[in-house]
């Protein structure tokens, strides 16, 4: 261990982790928020399965019922999903780069926290008044009859989180273009940092319209503006726009790491360098790029009329060819290679046919047409729950279990995992195969019950019972965890053994300046090229010296906090006496550490030459 | 060459495709037992795009498995080390035109639907004979207003078979959406704008459905969105034209007969408490309340109940057990058991029917 | 480092070369600002001058707008510089989405 | 070399705000977050053109906008960002008295506009054009109070700015907050130039 990370105290532990501005820190602060937020929305899908289960159930209410449901879709996408998604990004990128943090440690760290104290907002509403039930979509008429706060949760908490991501994503876009280690030129670059890469690019232009649209509905339903009043002259399908300009990006925002991911795992697990990288990376940018063509394709039943509506349908299904691309070269990858299956490898070889059938029903949905029949029925949940499932959370759970041992240095049981692996592949296909057909059948989606006697009652039972299998699967993961935490394998520096890029070349974990030296790259998969040349270690690219490292700082977590509080200010503007003070104390908070940040010099400190030669004494390689 | 070959098999292939989706779901609800030509136009081209869908799937697949059963790490090759090949510009290439094509074979037919479901030509020249219906979707109700020949009914659609019907729709208060799954794809109606298009209902699916179909409101809007349920009844066009007339005649009555005491009763408990929302007369539009003039002739109550007696009375005694969230719930006082009675006889007998 | 970017070994001769060229750009700066001005003028007068129609008066504005805006960003903000490649890309990205955006508004929201 | 290291002239480089990895982080990040808010503008504009007809009862923009007052914002603002070019040229040329004195002069004049944007909107909101008063009310007031607002934020930032490193004169540390801050105004400028072209002028002509 460094001499810099003894034994603590609880304490001092917790106080570490709040002020930490640390990327592999700040990645576990994601994993565990994010995960928190995944369970919350698995139980909120769970409610949802038992409810329909059976036709007219009772078992929650119909006002309650659209609160979950909107719940559910919110947590996912925003406070689950990304996070844990941004959580990899943070562990995993510096290193694949050869960088000892990313550009700005504090941004990085503020960013956290602010997409924590906007998930925590969001999900206070639980008990302040009702959630908001307007659907993730929150479209503007409904949102603006909605009753209570719930949508004024929705809006406050998603925009705080939304700044929250996006300086994330800026901070990653500088991070690899400024950061790289010597050699590491763009197209030796690792995919799952490349497709960190393009993400980050959506998410720079994709949240600026929902910041916007979000702000729009603050107004019209805080200081009653008419954006989105017809009485006032003004138009709902402004918000459908802008959130789908957003919206759809943000789909790829979620698959791109997901591929990045997978393009590690089937190339180490099949010990065979990337088939066709070019192209990979090339396709990569392009989904990226065309993402922003689409987003119409939500929006065919609102009446654009029919230009618009074939135009959106054919570039929409102009993606499918880069996606393409990307399938055809992992099986490629996979073919004369020497395939180990691992429990991370299992869920990348799943992946292939569950995502190749949610992607095809997206090109069915593209033609406009037939999505008349389609939109708005389980036929669309069946699809988007077979990329974001078979896709998006099949890569979370590989990412999971493939750099556990490098994030935590415990290896997680490979059997557990492959108890996991079956469970919930058998219950997300039981789940969701089904529901291709009951939207077909005619069942809408968004309904809290269904009345019996229109055929609805199989394709229902069926899928409620699938959704039992992944809960158990998520349940034996968890005692996975806490399991292998307490007596599990530790882990080498290249855990798995095939490792082919420079986040297997240090210890496991990474001692906090990552890279003792920095290392030359020497190739795409630098590590593998050094392996290669039968040499066991990367070729550092300077002489050891003294390191320089970022000072810790509560700044960013009282910074989100004041928002975090003048956000009830907001909320409550007109309501409750206390809301103005309760507004001020906020925009304080907040002002205030920007100001202090901005006045107190912060140049970090250094780890001197001496206490590094002393650490390699104690077994870290770098 | 024999051409015709891989048509043939691509038939076949349709059909069985065709067959196996067929015979989904029930007659009345099931986009995949379409009933009209629009939901034909729009299963045509699911068939099209689940054929292309499924040659996809299967190239993928047999890739896929081939790939698992040969390249698995045998005991023994541990420390064996594969080619490490860089891709191939042939293989790309074929593995990105083939899917062009694929696509363009479905954009094809996308977009020439596209443009004929979107063709309303025939509103705007003032085509008398063409069946012209104004939507308004309002929480939880439907109603349909039949401008041509002035006059409005509400939950339960009346059509006449074979010819093609245009719709206006549009919302009164938050957005819903028109979708009769088994006659044509779904239709927002928004709040700012009206939206235009047209189904066409078939006679002889409409028997085979039993003479009904379902309707459902297709937007989230609120807690009883799973219940916008409204019904549609296609007639042939002389049943529907006399229906018509009907409904016109009634009109120009005072006020619906009523036959018996106790009916006679619920009417003047109508007058006090119901008269203010709903209006019972088949040419009057309230943007309150369902128009009732035909309401004995409906097969639902609320778009959702049966028609029966009891189940009226269940309605009006907590219509909020039925829908959460409406609109009607605490408007009109309390109810005694007999004022259920005789308000149920009189509205089962508001009928233009014989 | 703070001289790596001298090319002679006197930081004196150095200076005096820099200062020369920093005054030679602020010389295009300052002739740039004019020009601003000159097209903001136009574009008030084009408009302030009833004559011309709206289909003139409208595109021909915008021109102005964005022929003054390339001013800004190139001679201002010096995106003619080098070392400006991925600032260009990310720009141009964003404005590409923006022209899409705003074109979308323009067409197909019509009620 | 050590960000905190006093410099002359002569050992003060070419491109102070890209000497130090941290100034070339800042540099790049906040040329990326300006492509950020061109989305975001591009869709405060979007919905203004989708909605500047619909006044409804309120005052229509032909009958409110006052050209004169435009005009002299504009002018206020593009010098505005003239004097901050010279400020940059000061700093590149380590005269931190001057550069500070450039940037006083740009704190001036965008007082100034904003004091007559102000100004203008207390003047409207008399002839009856509030930000409730129809969507393009809102529609106006929102697009044209989110570029007030960075206005402002610009002022307060350059200004602390100035007063932190009144004391310490030019180093490596704050060379490159001065170089962003000042793009930072630049791009303000830019948004202007489309608001007076967009909502001014477009106004007028209808
Ligand atoms: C991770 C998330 C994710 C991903 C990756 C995708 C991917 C795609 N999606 Fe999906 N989508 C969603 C998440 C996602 N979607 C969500 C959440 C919604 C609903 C939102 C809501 O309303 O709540 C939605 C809704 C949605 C709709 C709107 C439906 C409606 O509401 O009516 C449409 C319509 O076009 C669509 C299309 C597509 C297409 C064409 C792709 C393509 O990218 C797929 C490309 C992939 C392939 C095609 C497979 C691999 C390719 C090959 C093997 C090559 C050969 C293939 C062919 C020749 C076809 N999606
Ligand atoms: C990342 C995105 C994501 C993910 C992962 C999921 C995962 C799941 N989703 Fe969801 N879903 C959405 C995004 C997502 N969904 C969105 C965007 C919508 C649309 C919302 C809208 O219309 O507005 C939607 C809607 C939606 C519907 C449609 C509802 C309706 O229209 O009425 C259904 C119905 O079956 C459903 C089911 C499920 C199920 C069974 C899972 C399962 O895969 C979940 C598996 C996980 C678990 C089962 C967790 C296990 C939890 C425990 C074991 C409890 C432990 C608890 C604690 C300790 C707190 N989802
Ligand atoms: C606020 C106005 C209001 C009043 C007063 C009111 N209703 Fe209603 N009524 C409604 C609305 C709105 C609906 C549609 C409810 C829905 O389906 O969501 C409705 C639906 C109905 C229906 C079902 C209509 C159909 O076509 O299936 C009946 C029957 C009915 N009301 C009878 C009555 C009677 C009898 C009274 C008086 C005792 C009454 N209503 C008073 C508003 C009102
Ligand atoms: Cu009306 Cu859903
Ligand atoms: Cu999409």
């Amino acid at each position: 261990m460094s001499t810099l990370t003894q034994k603590k105290g609880f304490g001092a532990t917790l106080w570490d982790y709040l002020t930490t501005v640390d990327h592999k820190k700040i990645a576990k602060l994601y994993l565990i928020a994010g995960g928190f937020f995944f369970l919350l929305g698995g139980l909120e899908a769970l409610i949802i399965r038992i409810q329909l289960a059976v036709p007219d159930n009772n078992f929650v209410s119909a006002g309650f019922y659209n609160e979950v449901l909107t719940m559910h879709g919110t947590t996912m996408i925003f406070l689950a999903a990304m996070p844990l998604l941004f959580g990899f990004m943070n562990a995993i990128m510096p290193l694949q780069i050869g960088a000892r943090d990313v550009a700005f440690p504090f941004v990085n760290a503020l960013g956290f926290w602010l997409f924590f104290f906007g998930g925590l907002f969001l999900n206070l509403s639980w008990f302040l008044g009702g959630a908001p039930d307007a659907g993730w979509t929150s479209y503007a008429s409904l949102s603006l009859h909605s009753e209570g706060h719930g949508i004024d949760f929705y809006v406050l908490g998603l925009q705080i989180s939304g700044i929250g991501t996006l300086i994330g994503g800026i901070n990653f876009l500088v991070t690899i273009i400024n950061m790289r280690a010597p050699g590491m030129t763009y197209m030796r670059m690792p995919l799952f940092t490349w497709s960190t890469f393009v993400a980050s690019a959506l998410i720079l232009f994709a949240f600026p319209p929902l910041t916007v649209g979000l702000a729009l509905m603050m107004f019209d339903r805080i200081f009653n503006t008419g954006f989105f009043q017809p009485s006032m002259g003004g138009n709902t399908i402004i918000w459908e726009h802008l959130f789908w300009i957003f919206g759809h990006p943000e789909v790829y925002i979620l698959i791109l790491p997901a591929f990045g991911i997978f393009s590690e795992i089937f190339a180490t697990f099949s010990r065979k360098r990337l088939f066709g990288y070019s192209s990979m990376v090339f396709a990569t940018v392009l989904i990226g790029f065309l993402g922003f063509m689409v987003w119409a394709h939500h929006m065919f039943t609102t009446g654009l009329g029919p230009i618009a509506n074939a135009i959106f349908a054919v570039a929409t299904m102009a993606i499918g060819v880069p996606t393409g691309i990307k399938i055809f070269n992992w099986l490629l990858t996979m073919w004369g290679g020497s395939i180990k299956f691992t429990t991370p490898m299992l869920y990348a070889v799943a992946f292939i046919p569950s995502f190749v059938m949610g992607g095809v029903t997206g090109i069915m949905l593209a033609s406009a047409p037939a999505d008349y029949q389609y939109h708005d029925s389980y036929f669309v949940v069946a699809h988007f729950h077979y990329v974001i499932v078979g896709g998006v959370v099949f890569g979370l759970l590989a990412g999971t279990h493939y750099w556990w041992p490098k994030m935590f240095g415990r290896m997680l049981n490979d059997t557990l995992g492959k108890v996991t692996f079956w469970l919930f592949l058998i219950g997300f296909h039981l789940t969701f195969f089904i529901q291709h057909f009951l939207g077909l059948m005619g069942m809408p989606r968004r309904i809290f019950t269904f009345l019996p006697g229109q055929g609805f009652e199989v394709g229902n039972v069926i899928s409620s019972v699938g959704a039992a299998f992944m809960a158990v699967a998520v349940l034996v993961l968890l005692y996975n965890i806490v399991k292998t935490s307490i007596n599990g394998e530790v882990a080498s520096a290249d855990s798995w053994e095939d490792g082919r890029t420079l986040e297997w070349a240090i210890a496991s974990p990474a001692p906090e300046y990552n890279f003792k030296q920095l290392p030359l790259v020497r190739g795409l998969d630098a590590l593998w090229v050094e392996k290669m040349q039968g040499k066991k270690e990367m070729t550092p690219a300077e002489p050891l010296g003294d390191i320089h490292m970022p000072n810790s700082s509560i700044l960013p977590l009282t910074i989100s906090l004041g928002l975090f509080v003048a956000a009830f200010g907001f909320l409550y503007h007109d309501e409750k006496s206390w809301s103005l003070a309760v507004m001020l104390i906020g925009g304080v908070i907040t002002f205030g550490s920007m100001f202090l940040r901005s006045v107190k010099d912060d140049h970090g400190y250094h780890i001197h030459k001496e206490d590094l030669i002393d650490d390699n004494n104690k077994g870290v390689k770098a | 060459m024999k051409k015709w070959l891989p048509n043939m098999r691509l038939f076949t292939l349709f059909s069985f495709m065709a067959l196996l989706l067929a015979g989904c779901g029930e007659p009345y609800v099931s986009a995949l037992q379409p009933a009209g030509e629009v939901a034909e136009m729009q299963y045509d081209l699911m068939i099209l795009a689940t054929l292309i869908m499924v040659i996809v799937i299967a190239v993928v697949t047999v890739i896929f498995i081939l790939v698992l059963l040969r390249f698995r790490r045998k005991k023994g090759d541990e420390n064996k080390i594969p080619k490490q090949v860089e891709g191939s510009h042939k293989l790309e290439i074929i593995w990105t035109v083939i899917p062009i094509l694929l696509l363009l074979v479905l954009a094809v037919p996308t977009v020439s639907a596209t443009f004929k479901l979107a063709d309303v030509s025939a509103m705007d020249k003032k085509d008398e004979d063409a069946i012209v219906i104004n939507v308004t979707a309002n929480l939880y109700w439907w109603e349909f207003e039949y401008p041509n020949q002035e006059i409005v009914t509400a939950q339960e659609l009346i059509v006449p078979t074979d010819e093609k019907v245009y719709f206006n729709l549009k919302a009164a208060d938050v957005k819903h959406s028109f979708w009769i799954p088994a006659v044509g794809g779904k239709m927002d109606t928004n709040t700012e704008n009206t939206n235009r298009f047209w189904l066409k209902f078939d006679s002889k699916k409409t028997e085979e459905a039993g003479g009904l179909f379902y309707g459902k409101c297709a937007e989230l809007c609120g807690p009883s969105h799973a219940l916008m349920d409204f019904k549609v009844k296609p007639l042939p066009r002389a049943e529907f034209d006399q229906w018509v007339d009907k409904m016109t005649a009634a009109k120009g009555q005072e006020k619906p007969e009523t036959s018996t005491d106790v009916a006679r009763t619920g009417e003047e408990i109508f007058n006090t408490s119901c008269i203010t929302c709903h209006a019972v007369n088949p040419g009057e539009k309230r943007p309150t309340a369902p128009n009732l003039a035909n309401f004995g002739d409906r097969s639902s109550i609320a778009g959702k109940l049966e028609h029966s007696e009891e189940n009226l009375k269940a309605w009006l005694r907590d219509p909020e057990e039925v829908k959460p969230g409406n609109k009607m719930t605490g408007t009109y006082g309390d109810l005694t058991e007999q004022d259920l009675d005789a308000l149920t006889e009189y509205l089962m007998g508001l009928s233009v029917e014989d | 480092m703070a001289t790596t970017n001298s090319n002679s070994g006197n930081p004196k001769v150095d200076l005096a070369y820099r200062k020369r060229k920093s005054a030679e750009e602020m010389k295009f700066q300052v002739i740039s600002f004019a020009l601003m001005i000159f097209l903001t003028v136009i574009a008030f007068i084009a408009v302030g001058y009833k004559e011309y129609t709206a289909w003139f008066v409208v595109p021909f504005i915008l021109l102005l707008a964005v022929v003054q805006v390339i001013f800004q960003l190139y001679y201002f903000m010096h995106m003619n510089h080098k070392g400006h490649e991925a600032p260009k890309m990310f720009l141009f990205s964003g404005v590409l989405i923006a022209a899409i955006t705003v074109l979308a508004f323009m067409t197909i929201i019509w009620w | 070399m050590h960000v905190e290291e006093k410099l002359t002239a002569e050992t003060f480089p070419a491109e102070p705000e890209k000497a130090t990895l941290e100034g070339k982080n800042k540099f790049l990040g906040f040329w990326f977050f300006l492509g950020g808010e061109t989305v975001l503008f591009a869709s405060l504009f979007a919905t203004y053109l989708a909605l500047k007809n619909n006044h409804g009862t309120g005052p229509s923009s032909q009958e409110i906008f006052q050209m004169p007052l435009a005009f002299a914002a504009t002018m206020l603002l593009l010098t505005s960002s003239l004097t901050s070019v010279y400020a940059m040229y000061h700093m590149k040329n380590f005269n931190f008295k001057k550069m500070q004195l450039w940037l006083g002069l740009t704190l001036l004049l965008g007082a100034a506009f904003l004091g007559l944007e102000i100004y203008e909107f207390y003047h409207y909101v008399h002839e009856g054009h509030t930000i409730t008063s129809s969507a393009f009310g809102s529609a106006f007031y929102v697009l044209v109070g989110t570029h007030g607002a960075h206005v402002a934020f610009g002022l307060c930032w350059i200004l602390t700015l100035m007063i932190r490193n009144a004391n310490r004169g030019l180093d490596l540390y704050n060379a490159p907050k001065f170089y962003v801050a000042s793009l930072y105004w630049h791009f303000i400028d830019v948004v202007w130039v489309f608001i007076f072209t967009v909502v001014y002028l477009m106004g007028m002509v209808g």
